[in-house]
């Protein structure tokens, strides 16, 4: 199953609520989500917790927007458009946490 | 692969429009099928064709309606919310057209993949 | 229709503040009257759309909650609370409108796990 | 003492329009003044003409256009918000005008207080 | 100064950066702000120990569609849109924290 | 215009995630046109805004980054960042794009008590 995050982790409970409830698989971050994955924040050692439950994808247009693209925590992994429309194909569901 | 969006939010205010177009421009370059996208909710603002962005700014309308053109991707803007929004027939965007929630609920069945664009 | 499938509504956010909580009520009837299988995950603020005693006079707003004693009456009957989002809120199943299955957190994700198809609200 | 009202959100989709209209209702059955409400970001949705709500829903357009009609309020539609949006003279509703932002800081500096609702 | 609130303190940081920013004066919760005020819930210790600090004032009416009109923390003060208008007017500015 | 006062614009969301850091920058620059005194608070996720290097071509929007180094251009030079929004993103003054005054919570909400006019985005 695929959760897509689209809410910033430092002012929303939406990517906690996710990593919470998920049992595993794939979580990517998109659109404000994208803060989540990078380096030096209050929630990067949540995230790396979670690296080793959930494979961890960005979309990198996403995160190149807010000028972030060269902080990604390292293991996380990045995807543009098409790597998005990959992941969704290849999981039987997909789940936007709104 | 048949695929089926859905877009909560209106054009311009949120990236979800954005994201959701450049979602299905990417699924049908791979090869995939984007069956339908219903615009729902706050979505349905996607579809009204007095839109006027400044010059230099994507316009978001006519970009979903030259893909419906291109692609013959189905637009379909839920009636209900589209009614208390003020989107009708008269100021609908070229490649659109209005119809019932049922339609969201058969991407639901007919479509391998849903994938929500929405706040 | 022949084709059955799994449809879980995930409800995370609270009444009347926005449009959406009225909306997958809608999209729920809709989906049984396909003969679909209908599933609903009340989670984090979406718990508080089952409060009993709803009064929406003062905000000029039509109160929708009676709708959810409807729901069985269109066979929708698996209705999911997430434990921990009612806990936190200082909610208990009295506080619910309907009955409702109380589940963990690991539980809420293993239903996730099991559906076609997954609907945010 | 005179308000100014600042409106961010479209009508149904959010409270905002509703916490708005009620606000502004009690203030002037308060004996004050609300001097302008500024429709800015998706709040331009609020002047659409053409919505038409469920019977038993309340009709947010009409409600605005009733409070300018009988107690004098200045609607300003922000034109850049509402040309991005499909705002245009020719479904905008009565009681609602279009202009620039330049009428959202002369709320600020006329009024002694400025209230903005949101999301 | 008047702060209104008008996000789920379950959910999102509005009101504890709120909180931690404005200097005192009166906080009025509105929309799905007012869940803030409901007794038992996991933020009530933290606006208990507000209240030290600000008057916190709730919109009813928004409380009341909630079904929470019984549930209010004791010293909390409820108003009415009239009295919301009554905050507005008798603060000097008014900031909603949107 | 002979009256002057006091603007503060409170910027806590993100940007491209929504428009309204976009806007507040026009407004910014439409207030300082009126000649009133203007000053911006960057707090929360707003703090983003500010981040050099900002690149929007793979989302096909217009990078409106560099608006805010011609602020000062219209003499709109009173830039307050919160140091703890700051501190909490791992970014330093030298991720900004522009010169800012770091300030404490007690010291932004100090600020805010000064302002006659505030606005948020």
């Amino acid at each position: 199953m695929l959760h897509i995050v689209n809410k910033s982790p430092l002012t929303s409970n939406t990517l906690e609520s996710c990593l919470n409830t998920a049992t595993g698989g794939d979580i990517l971050l998109i659109e404000v989500g994208v803060y989540a994955v990078t380096r030096g924040t209050a929630v990067e050692a949540k995230l790396r917790a979670a690296m080793g439950k959930f494979r961890v994808h960005v979309l990198m247009p996403d995160l190149d927007a807010r000028g972030l693209g060269d902080r990604l925590v390292e293991g996380v992994l990045p995807v543009d458009y098409a790597g998005f429309v990959e992941l969704a194909a290849s999981n039987k569901t997909c789940q936007s946490w709104l | 692969m048949k695929f089926g969006i859905v877009v909560n939010e209106g054009p311009y205010q949120h990236q979800a429009s954005d994201s959701a177009y450049l979602f299905t421009k990417a699924a049908i370059e791979n090869g995939h099928e984007v069956w339908r996208v219903f615009f729902y909710h706050d979505g349905v603002n996607n579809a009204s064709k007095l839109t006027e962005p400044p010059q230099d700014d994507r316009h978001i309308v006519n970009r979903w309606s030259k893909l419906a053109e291109e692609h013959k991707v189905d637009l379909v803007v839920c009636v209900a919310a589209a009614l208390r929004r003020g989107i009708k027939d008269e100021n609908l965007a070229q490649g659109f057209r209005i119809s019932g929630l049922g339609q969201l609920v058969e991407s639901g069945i007919k479509c391998d993949r849903l994938v929500t664009f929405g706040d | 229709m022949s084709e059955v499938k799994k449809f879980m509504f995930v409800n995370r956010k609270a009444p009347y503040g926005t449009i959406y909580a009225l909306e997958s009520l809608e999209v729920v009837l809709i989906t049984a009257a396909f003969d679909q299988d209908v599933s609903l995950m009340f989670l984090d603020d979406g718990v508080y759309q089952l409060k009993k005693g709803q009064q929406t006079k003062g905000i000029e707003t039509k109160n929708f909650s009676p709708a959810y004693r409807a729901l069985e009456d269109y066979d929708v009957e698996k209705l999911y609370v997430d434990k921990e989002s009612m806990d936190a809120r200082g909610l208990t199943e009295e506080d619910f409108l309907v009955s409702v299955t109380v589940l963990s957190r690991a539980e809420m994700g293993a239903l996730m796990d099991e559906q076609d198809v997954v609907l945010s609200f």
